[in-house]
C-alpha cells in the first residue's frame, strides 16, 4: 500500500508527520528542562497551565506568536529576518535522514542515504550561520560578541566532535546510519570507543551551546547574546532551533554509540525499537538538563583551551587507536 | 578540571529532584508573613473619624526612594479633616517608587502612616499604582487602621501619649534615646541620655539595642 | 571711624572696632553666638538672653548682642559656663513652647528648632503642664499669630518701630502673659507686615497667604526682581513643583550690616502671587469676533494675523497709521524688541508713558537711593512714595527718623507717612512755589520766621538751611521740570549737594526709556531723528481715526491713562488693537486680538530699578495650563512673521545692556526737548469739589484684581474728604457715595474722612478697576466734580490708609 | 532537467549576488547560497561524498571564517570607496583579465582531455551544437559505490593521487606554522611574559611587621 504511493507524496507526508513530532518533542523538551530544573532548585516549575502544566508549552507559543516582531533601525532588515530561518531550516532539514527504527523494507526514515552521518555534519556545520549571522545582523554590541564568540566555538568543537564520530565509521565501515546501527548489533560503539563517546557527549553540548558552554548567550554576561534584539515569532524561531539541535544531537548519539533502536527482542519488532531509541534520546536529552541544572558557565578563553588542547588531541589519539586496530583486527 | 568534583555535582543536583519542594502554591495557599512585614500604606483615623494625618511633609522628606507627595492645608471649622490646624489636602505615594523601608512610619508624628500586611496590589496601569487619600485613607466604618509596627520598648500609638509614657519609662532601658530613631550621640561615640534626675548617663551603643 | 582695638576671643586675638558688639565680633573668628532677637538691622535689645558669653573677670554671664568690646577684652563664647547658661535658657524657652514643630511653617528653618538640637534635653523636667495661649489670633489681613510659640524676642515690634516707624505692634501684658499684640487691637495694616514674618526666629508669625502650604525643604529658591513697583528689590522666589509659593527678602546676598531700612521687601511684592494660578489668566491667544465673542487661536495663526494686519495698516495707511504702547511692565529685552519691532515697520510712533509724565530717568541731576542717607532735607514733589515706592519709602523714614533729615511734601494730597514732615500745599501748581523759593534762595534773603508768612518763605528757609537736598518727584509736569532742575542746578552752585530722584509710575520705566521705548529717544537715550507721535499724540492721533492698528504691552491705558475721556475715544476708535496681557484688562476687553503673557516670575531678563540698577530676573515659576509665552517670544514671531531683521537673543541681551549702561544717562536733562510738553490746565470740569486721584499700592487692574488671595487687601472704592469737609455735606465715615461731572460718574465709594485732603477737595483712589478715577477727566490736571449721597452708612468701611496722622 | 535549470540558474545569481553585493556579509550569505546550489549540483549527479564535503569543508568551515572576519572587523562596512576614476582604475584591467582567463578557459575545456576518454565532463552541456545533453548524463550516474563513493575518492586520494594530496598537506602545515608565528610576533617567551605582565600581583612594598 505505501509503496503505491508516488515518492515525492511518500515523502511528503513522512516529512509532514515527522515535523509535528519533533516540534511536540521540542515543546515538551521545553516544558521537561523547565520541570526538571525546578525540580533540581527545590521548586515544582510550571504547573498552573493545564493539568501539571501540561498545556504551558501551548501558552508559550501564543505568547510568542503574538508577540510584537521588532526590528531595530540599525539592523540589517534583510539578514535580520533571514537569519533565524536559516537556524530553523538546518535544524529541522538533519532529520531527512535520521533513522528511527528498523521495518521490514528497511530504516524508518524519510530518506535512507548512503553518506547519511556526512549528511548530519554537513547540515549542522550550516547551523552556525543563523547564529552568526542573527548577531551581526542585529546592528548592536551584545549579539555581535555572541555570535562571534559562536562561530569560533562551533568551529573549534566541530573539529573534535567530527574525529570522535570517524572513529565510529571506521569501526562500522560505512557512512550510512542505519549501517552503523546495524554494526552494534554485537557490541554499542559505546563499550570500544568509550574515549569517542565521551568528547562526542561533550563537544555535543558545546555545539548546541548549551549550559556549560552557553557563552552565545551568556545572560550574565552579554544580555541575551546573539538574539538580544529578536523578539516574538523570530525569537521563537532561535529558541525551536536550539533545542531541535539538542534533540538531533541525542538522537545521533543514541544511533553511533548506543545501538540506536536496537534492545532485548528489538528485532522483527519495530515499534519496540523506536520505543528503545526514544528512550535511550530522552536519557540524553535528561542529561542535558541535568548538565544546566549543575555546572556553571566555564570562561571563554577556558572553553577554547579545552576544545583545543584537550578534545581535539585526544579524539587524535582515539582516532589514531581505532585506526591502528582497525586495521589490524578486521 | 576536577571531572570527580563535576560528578559530585551532578550527583547533588540529581538528589535534590527527590526532596520535599519549597514552594507554596501561592494565590491558593497563602503564608503567613512575618510579624513586621511592610506593605501597603494606610492613612489612620482617630476614634472619633478624624484623620491622624496633619499633612506635615515628614515622611515625604524621610522617604528615601522619593515616593511621597504631601500638600498641606488649614482646616477650617467648616471643613475639619483633623484635630488641629492645618491636614493634608494632598497626599499621594506612588506605590511603584515605594521600597517599603518603613521610614515614612518611623517619621510619622502622629503615626498616621502605618504599613499594613498587605501586598498585592498589582494593577495594569502606573497611574492607578498612584495612591492618593481615597485609597489610603482608612474609610471612616473600617475603624481607625492597622496599628503601626512594634519598635523598640514598645512605643506609643498616639503622640498625646508621649508624656505619660515617657514619664513611667526608666530611662536605663534605652527608650528615649531611640526614640523614633534619634541617637544622641557625643564626640566618644557613646549615647549622651539624660536622666529625669538630670544627671547623665553615659552608655555604650550596643546597649540600646535591648528591649526587643 | 572708630579706633581698633583687640580683643581675645576663645583664645584668638581679634582687632575689631571699639564699640562693636561682641555677637559681630565673634563672628569675624567664625563663631557663632546663638541669638533669637538680635539681627544685625535692628537696634540690640537683649530680650531673650540666649548670646550668654563670659567676660574674663566678670563674675556673671553676659550678653553678646548688648555688650560692647573694649580693648583687651577676652571673652569666652565656647566653655562649660557658656553652655550650662544656654541649656538653661533653652529649657526655660520650652518650657511653654507647644510641640508642634511638625505643623509648623517654620519648622525646618526654625532658630528655636536649632538651638533646642544643639543645647537641649530630651525631656522636660517640667512636671507641669504647658500654659495654652492661644493659637491662630488674627492679627490682620496678612499675619496670624500663635502665641504659644512665640519667644518674645520682639523682632516684630522692634521692626515696626525702628524701620516703618508705623508702631502697630506692641508687647502685652506681663511676665509668663506676655503677648504680641498690636496698638489699640486694630488690625495690623502695614505695607510691610509679611517682613515681619520672616524676622521671627520661631513660627509664631504666620503670613496666611503661605500658611501650611509647603515646607521649607519642598521650594526652590530663586534669586530674582521684583516687578511691582519701580524700587525693583532683590528678593527669593520659593516655588513648589514650578508653582510659586512665596517670595522672601534677600537675606542671603544683601549685605546684613547694609542699610538698615534696605534690602526688605513690602506686601504687594510678597503676597501678590497667587494671580500666576488664577483661572482668569489667558491662557490661549485670542481674537475677539462681535462684541463679546472671543475665539481662540493657535500661535501660528494669531502671529499671522497680527503680522499680516500691522504690515497693511503700515503699507496702506502710511507707516505713521502704526503704534505701540507699553515697555513699563516689560523686560528691557522685550522693550528693546518692541521698538525695534515698531520702528523696524518704519513707525516711530511709540511710547511707555502712561500718566502723562515726562520721564523717569532724572540724568545729570540725579541723586542715588544712598543718598538719602545723608541727606539734611528731602523735598518731594508730586509724588507719593508711600503708596508707590514703597521699600524706597522705608528709607526715606529711615533718613528723617534715624539721621534727622526734614522732609517736605509738595502736593495736593498728603502722603500717609507715619513720620513728621511739613506739607505745603500747592493747588495744582507746585512749579511756582519752588521756583519763587528757588529764586528766593538764589538772591540769598534772609527771611526771618514769622507767622502768617507765605509758604515759598519757609520752603526757601528750609532751601537755605539744608546742605544736601534730595528732591523726590514723580516726572510730571514740565513746569515743574524746570524748577527742579532750576532748583538743583542753584544749590549745586552754592556747593551744596542736591539730586532727584524719580519715582516711576511703571516698574521697568526707566528700563523702557533707555531702550527707546520713546517718540524721540533711540536705544541709549540717542535722539530719534525723526520724533513720532507719544501716548498723548498717538491717543489723539487715533480718536480722529488716523490711528490704524495700535500694539499695547503690558500696559492699561483705559484704567491708568489719567485723561480717561480722551483714552475711552480714542480705543474705539482704532480700528485693530493688539495687547499682549495676562488678564482681561479693561484695555484687553477693547482690544481685538490678545496675547497671552508670561508674568515676571516665569521669565528671564533684566530691569533698571528707579536708581539706575540693572538687576536680572530669573524663571522661578512656570504657567500652568494654557499657552503663554514671554513677550519676547510674541516680538520674536512677529518680527520673523513680518521679514524684519531681528537681533538674535545673545545679540539681544548685549544691546539692551548697552542701552541701559549708567553713563548714557549723564547728559540728560529734565528740560531737554525730548521731553517738552505742552503746558497743561490745572483744573478742569464743573463741580463743588477737586477731586484728586489718590495712589494706593495695592491698586491696580492686573495682577492684584485678579489674585483671590490678595482680594482681601485690595482697597475698597473710597471718597476721602477732610472731617470738616464731610460735616460741611453732612457725610459720615462709612457713607456711600457717588461722583459726577458732565463726563460721567463714579459709584460706590465709601467715605472715610481723613487730613490727607485739604478742605474743598475729595481724593479718590486711582487705577481701581471698580471705580476708576479718570471717568471723570478730559485733561490731565485735577478736575472738579459733585457728590451725591447714594446710602447712609456702612459699618465695613474700609478705613486703612485713614490712620496715618 | 528542470532541476538543473533551477540549480544553474540559482548558482549563476548568486554568484552574481557574490561580486555585486555592496556589504561584505551580503556577498558571503550569495556565496553560502551557491555553495548549496553546488552541493544539490552535485548530489543529482550521485556524488553525495563531493557534496557532504563540499558542504561541511567550504559552507561549515572556510566561510564562516569569512563572516566571523568581517564580523570582527568592523561590521556593515561596505567597500572602500574607489574615487571618480573608478572606471579607469579597476574596471579597465578587471574586464581585460577576466577576458583574458574566458579565453584560456574556453580553450582548455575544448581542448583538454579526459582520462576516461571523452570529452571534458561539462563540455557536452555548456556547448550548444555538440553531443546531446542526454547523452551527457547518461554516461554520469554511477551507481552505489560506483562513481563518486567514497571508496573510489580514498582509492584516488591513496593511489593515483598520492604525491600531490601529500603534498597539499604539506603545504597547509607549513602555512599553518606560518600564520601562527606570524600573528603570535616574537618569541613564545617574551609574549607569555607580555600577556603576564599587566596582571601579576603588585610586589609587596614592605614587609608584614606581624
Amino acid at each position: 500500500m505505501i509503496e503505491a504511493l508516488p515518492l515525492w507524496l511518500l515523502v511528503a507526508i513522512k516529512s509532514l508527520v515527522l515535523l509535528i513530532i519533533v516540534i511536540t518533542l521540542f515543546a515538551y523538551t521545553m516544558l521537561a528542562e523547565r520541570k526538571v530544573l525546578a525540580y533540581m532548585q527545590l521548586r515544582v516549575g510550571p504547573n498552573k497551565v493545564g493539568p501539571w502544566g501540561l498545556l504551558q508549552p501551548a501558552a508559550d507559543a501564543l505568547k510568542m506568536i503574538f508577540k510584537e516582531d521588532l526590528t531595530p533601525s540599525s539592523a540589517d532588515p534583510l539578514i535580520y529576518r533571514l537569519a533565524p530561518f536559516i537556524a530553523v531550516f538546518t535544524a529541522l532539514l538533519a532529520y531527512a535522514v535520521i533513522p528511527f527504527s528498523q521495518g521490514e523494507h528497511g530504516p524508518w526514515s524519510i530518506a535512507n542515504v548512503n553518506a547519511g552521518i556526512l549528511f548530519v555534519f554537513a547540515i549542522t556545520s550550516m547551523g552556525v550561520y543563523g547564529i552568526s549571522l542573527a548577531g551581526w545582523a542585529s546592528g548592536s554590541k551584545y549579539p555581535l560578541l555572541g555570535s562571534v564568540r559562536a562561530t569560533a566555538q562551533m568551529i573549534s568543537y566541530e573539529l573534535a566532535m567530527t574525529m570522535s564520530v570517524i572513529g565510529v565509521i571506521l569501526q562500522a565501515s560505512t557512512t550510512s546510519l542505519s549501517g552503523i546501527v546495524e554494526a552494534q548489533s554485537r557490541m554499542w560503539f559505546i563499550v570500544p570507543q568509550f574515549l569517542g563517546f565521551l568528547i562526542y557527549i561533550i563537544t555535543a553540548v558545546a555545539e548546541t551551546n548549551r549550559v556549560p558552554f552557553d557563552l552565545v548567550e551568556a545572560e550574565s554576561e552579554l544580555v541575551a547574546g546573539f538574539h538580544t534584539e529578536y523578539s516574538g515569532l523570530r525569537f521563537g524561531l532561535f529558541f525551536i532551533a536550539e533545542y531541535i539541535n539538542m534533540i538531533t544531537v541525542s538522537c545521533l548519539a543514541t544511533l553511533l554509540f548506543l545501538g540506536g533502536w536496537s534492545g532485548p527482542g528489538s528485532s522483527g519488532h519495530p515499534l519496540l525499537g523506536l520505543l528503545y531509541f526514544v528512550i535511550k534520546v530522552f536519557a540524553f536529552l535528561f542529561f542535558y538538563i541535568w548538565l544546566r541544572g549543575t555546572l556553571p558557565r566555564l570562561r571563554y578563553d577556558r572553553l577554547m583551551a579545552f576544545g583545543w588542547k584537550v578534545l581535539l588531541p585526544l579524539a587524535t589519539l582515539n582516532l589514531l587507536v581505532t585506526a591502528i586496530v582497525v586495521a589490524l583486527w578486521y | 578540571m576536577n571531572i570527580i568534583a563535576i560528578f559530585k555535582g551532578l550527583a547533588t543536583t540529581f538528589g535534590y529532584m527527590f526532596r520535599r519542594k519549597a514552594t507554596i502554591d501561592y494565590p491558593f495557599v497563602k503564608r503567613a508573613h512575618a510579624s513586621r512585614f511592610h506593605g501597603l500604606h494606610e492613612l489612620r483615623r482617630y476614634e472619633d473619624g478624624m484623620e491622624r494625618c496633619i499633612g506635615c511633609e515628614l515622611c515625604q522628606i524621610a522617604c528615601p526612594a522619593n515616593a511621597i507627595t504631601v500638600i498641606g492645608a488649614e482646616n477650617t471649622p467648616e471643613d475639619r479633616h483633623s484635630p488641629g490646624e492645618r491636614y493634608a489636602f494632598r497626599y499621594e505615594i506612588d506605590e511603584l517608587r515605594c521600597i517599603f523601608c518603613g521610614m515614612c512610619e518611623e517619621a510619622c508624628p502622629t503615626d498616621a502612616i502605618t504599613l499594613t500586611p498587605r501586598f498585592e496590589m498589582a494593577n495594569y496601569t502606573r497611574n492607578s499604582l498612584i495612591y492618593d487619600k481615597s485609597k489610603l485613607l482608612v474609610p471612616a466604618e473600617y475603624g481607625v487602621g492597622e496599628a503601626p509596627h512594634e519598635r523598640p520598648g514598645g512605643l506609643p500609638a498616639d503622640l498625646g501619649e508621649v508624656a505619660r509614657i515617657k514619664s513611667t519609662m526608666e530611662p536605663e532601658r534605652g527608650y528615649l534615646a531611640t526614640w523614633r530613631g534619634i541617637d544622641i550621640l557625643t564626640s566618644e561615640g557613646k549615647t549622651y541620655m539624660p536622666t529625669p534626675a538630670g544627671g547623665e548617663l553615659v552608655r555604650e551603643p550596643e546597649k540600646l539595642k535591648g528591649g526587643e | 571711624m572708630a579706633k581698633i582695638v583687640t580683643v581675645t576671643i576663645d583664645g584668638v586675638k581679634v582687632e575689631a572696632p571699639e564699640g562693636e558688639l561682641m555677637i559681630e565680633t565673634a563672628k569675624r573668628i567664625g563663631h557663632h553666638v546663638p541669638n533669637f532677637c538680635y539681627y544685625p538691622k535692628l537696634e540690640p535689645a537683649g530680650l531673650c538672653r540666649m548670646c550668654l558669653i563670659r567676660i574674663e573677670g566678670q563674675p556673671k554671664l553676659q550678653l553678646g548682642c548688648n555688650t560692647r568690646i573694649t580693648d583687651g577684652m577676652a571673652i569666652d563664647t565656647i566653655s562649660d559656663a557658656v553652655e550650662t547658661g544656654r541649656r538653661a535658657q533653652v529649657e526655660f524657652l520650652l518650657l511653654n513652647h507647644p510641640l508642634d514643630c511638625p505643623v509648623c511653617d517654620k519648622g525646618g528653618e526654625c532658630v528655636l528648632q536649632d538651638y533646642a538640637m544643639a543645647y537641649g534635653d530630651v525631656a522636660s523636667r517640667s512636671g507641669m503642664p504647658k500654659m495654652n495661649k492661644p493659637k491662630a489670633v488674627d492679627l490682620g489681613p496678612t499675619i496670624v499669630l500663635d502665641e504659644q510659640r512665640c519667644v518674645l524676642c520682639q523682632r516684630c515690634v522692634r521692626f515696626d518701630n525702628e524701620i516703618t516707624w508705623e508702631r502697630n505692634l506692641v508687647t502685652a501684658a506681663r511676665g509668663v502673659y506676655t503677648i504680641i499684640a498690636t496698638e489699640g487691637d486694630e488690625p495690623y495694616d502695614s505695607y510691610f507686615s509679611g517682613n515681619t514674618v520672616e524676622l521671627c526666629p520661631v513660627g509664631a508669625l504666620t503670613s496666611k497667604t503661605y500658611r501650611f502650604k509647603a515646607r521649607p525643604w519642598d521650594v526652590k529658591p530663586t534669586l530674582t526682581t521684583c516687578t511691582q513697583c519701580p524700587v525693583g528689590c532683590s528678593m527669593f522666589a520659593d516655588s513648589r513643583f514650578d508653582v510659586l509659593q512665596r517670595t522672601r527678602y534677600d537675606h542671603e546676598t544683601a549685605d546684613p550690616h547694609g542699610d538698615p531700612a534696605g534690602d526688605w521687601i513690602c506686601d504687594r511684592g510678597r503676597y501678590n502671587l497667587s494671580y500666576h494660578t488664577d483661572e482668569r489668566r489667558l491662557s490661549m491667544p485670542m481674537v475677539r469676533s462681535g462684541e463679546d465673542q472671543w475665539v481662540d487661536l493657535a500661535w501660528s495663526d494669531a502671529v499671522d494675523l497680527v503680522a499680516k494686519t500691522l504690515q497693511d495698516a503700515a503699507e496702506h495707511f502710511g507707516p505713521q497709521s502704526v503704534g505701540a504702547i507699553g515697555g513699563g511692565r516689560l523686560t528691557n529685552e522685550e522693550s528693546y524688541l518692541l521698538q525695534h519691532l515698531v520702528r523696524g515697520l518704519g513707525s516711530p510712533n511709540l511710547d511707555y508713558r502712561l500718566h502723562d509724565e515726562l520721564m523717569t530717568t532724572p540724568g545729570r541731576l540725579a541723586a542715588r537711593v544712598h543718598d538719602l542717607d545723608d541727606a539734611s532735607l528731602i523735598i518731594e514733589v508730586g509724588t507719593n512714595s508711600v503708596e508707590l515706592a514703597p521699600v524706597f519709602d522705608l528709607r526715606v523714614r529711615y533718613a528723617v527718623q534715624r539721621r534727622g533729615a526734614t522732609l517736605v511734601h509738595l502736593g495736593d494730597v498728603k502722603p500717609n507717612w507715619p513720620i513728621h514732615f511739613r506739607h505745603f500745599p500747592t493747588g495744582g501748581d507746585a512749579a511756582s512755589l519752588l521756583q519763587e523759593a528757588t529764586e528766593n534762595v538764589r538772591r540769598g534773603e534772609d527771611l526771618p520766621k514769622r507767622a502768617g508768612e507765605p509758604p515759598t518763605h519757609a520752603l526757601a528757609r528750609l532751601l537755605r538751611g539744608a546742605e544736601r537736598v534730595v528732591v523726590i518727584w514723580d516726572g510730571r509736569g514740565t513746569a515743574e521740570a524746570a524748577a527742579i532742575e532750576r532748583l538743583v542746578e542753584t544749590l549745586r552752585d552754592a556747593d551744596k549737594g542736591a539730586g532727584v530722584v524719580i519715582v516711576g509710575y511703571a516698574a521697568n520705566a526707566r528700563g523702557a526709556e533707555a531702550m527707546g521705548m520713546h517718540p524721540a529717544l533711540l536705544p541709549g537715550y540717542r535722539p530719534a531723528p525723526q520724533a513720532g507721535l507719544d501716548t498723548e499724540g498717538m491717543l489723539r492721533a487715533a480718536a480722529r481715526g488716523a490711528l490704524k492698528a495700535l500694539l499695547i504691552c503690558g500696559a492699561n491705558p483705559l484704567l491708568a491713562y489719567p485723561n480717561g475721556a480722551l483714552v475711552r475715544a480714542a480705543i474705539e476708535r482704532v480700528p485693530f488693537i493688539v495687547t499682549t496681557e495676562l488678564f482681561m484688562t479693561q484695555t484687553a476687553v477693547k482690544s481685538h486680538v490678545v496675547l497671552p503673557v508670561k508674568s515676571s516670575f516665569e521669565k528671564a531678563g533684566s530691569t533698571v530699578t528707579m536708581d539706575g540698577e540693572v538687576k536680572k530676573l530669573a524663571v522661578s515659576a512656570t504657567p500652568q495650563g494654557g499657552e503663554p509665552l514671554t513677550d519676547r517670544e510674541i516680538l520674536f514671531m512677529l518680527g520673523d512673521a513680518m521679514g524684519i531683521a531681528m537681533p538674535n537673543e545673545a545679540e539681544l541681551e548685549d544691546l539692551a545692556a548697552a542701552a541701559a549702561a549708567p553713563e548714557l544717562q549723564q547728559p540728560l536733562r529734565l528740560t531737554a526737548s525730548a521731553f517738552v510738553r505742552p503746558a497743561r490746565q490745572s483744573v478742569s470740569g464743573e463741580g463743588d469739589l477737586t477731586v484728586h486721584a489718590v495712589p494706593r499700592l495695592y491698586a491696580g487692574g492686573g495682577t492684584s484684581a485678579h489674585d483671590i488671595e490678595f482680594e482681601p487687601l485690595r482697597p475698597h472704592p473710597s471718597a476721602y474728604l477732610h472731617p470738616d469737609e464731610a460735616a460741611r455735606l453732612e457725610l459720615e465715615d462709612g457713607d456711600v457715595v457717588s461722583l459726577r461731572n458732565a463726563l460721567g460718574s463714579i459709584d460706590g465709594l465709601t467715605v472715610a474722612t481723613t487730613k490727607m485732603v485739604a478742605v474743598g477737595s475729595i481724593g479718590v483712589i486711582a487705577e481701581l478697576p471698580e471705580a476708576p478715577a479718570n471717568v471723570l477727566a478730559d485733561s490731565f490736571g485735577a478736575v472738579r466734580a459733585n457728590v451725591a449721597l447714594v446710602r447712609k452708612g456702612r459699618q465695613t468701611a474700609n478705613l486703612a490708609g485713614a490712620h496715618g496722622e | 532537467m528542470a532541476v538543473f535549470v533551477i540549480l544553474a540558474v540559482a548558482l549563476i545569481a548568486s554568484a552574481v549576488g557574490v561580486i555585486s553585493a555592496k556589504n561584505p556579509v551580503h556577498s558571503v550569505v550569495a556565496l553560502l547560497t551557491n555553495f548549496a546550489a553546488l552541493a544539490v549540483l552535485y548530489l543529482t549527479l550521485s556524488g553525495e561524498f563531493l557534496a557532504m564535503i563540499q558542504m561541511i569543508v567550504y559552507s561549515g568551515a572556510i566561510l564562516i571564517l569569512f563572516v566571523f572576519v568581517i564580523a570582527l572587523l568592523g561590521a556593515g562596512t561596505s567597500v572602500g570607496d574607489l574615487g571618480p576614476n573608478r572606471l579607469a582604475k579597476v574596471m579597465t584591467p578587471a574586464v581585460i583579465v577576466g577576458a583574458l582567463a574566458l579565453v584560456v578557459l574556453g580553450y582548455a575545456l575544448l581542448h583538454a582531455q579526459n582520462p576516461s576518454g571523452g570529452g571534458m565532463l561539462g563540455a557536452a552541456t555548456i556547448l550548444p551544437g555538440s553531443q546531446s545533453q542526454i547523452a551527457a548524463v547518461t554516461i554520469m550516474p554511477g551507481a552505489d559505490g560506483a562513481f563518486g563513493s567514497i571508496a573510489d575518492f580514498g582509492r584516488a586520494l591513496f593511489t593515483t593521487y598520492l604525491l600531490p594530496f601529500e603534498l597539499t598537506a604539506f603545504v597547509l602545515l607549513i602555512a599553518v606554522i606560518g600564520v601562527v608565528v606570524l600573528a603570535g610576533g616574537g618569541a613564545p617567551e617574551r609574549r607569555k611574559a607580555a600577556i603576564r605582565e599587566p596582571i601579576a600581583k603588585p610586589k609587596r612594598r614592605m614587609e608584614p611587621t606581624r
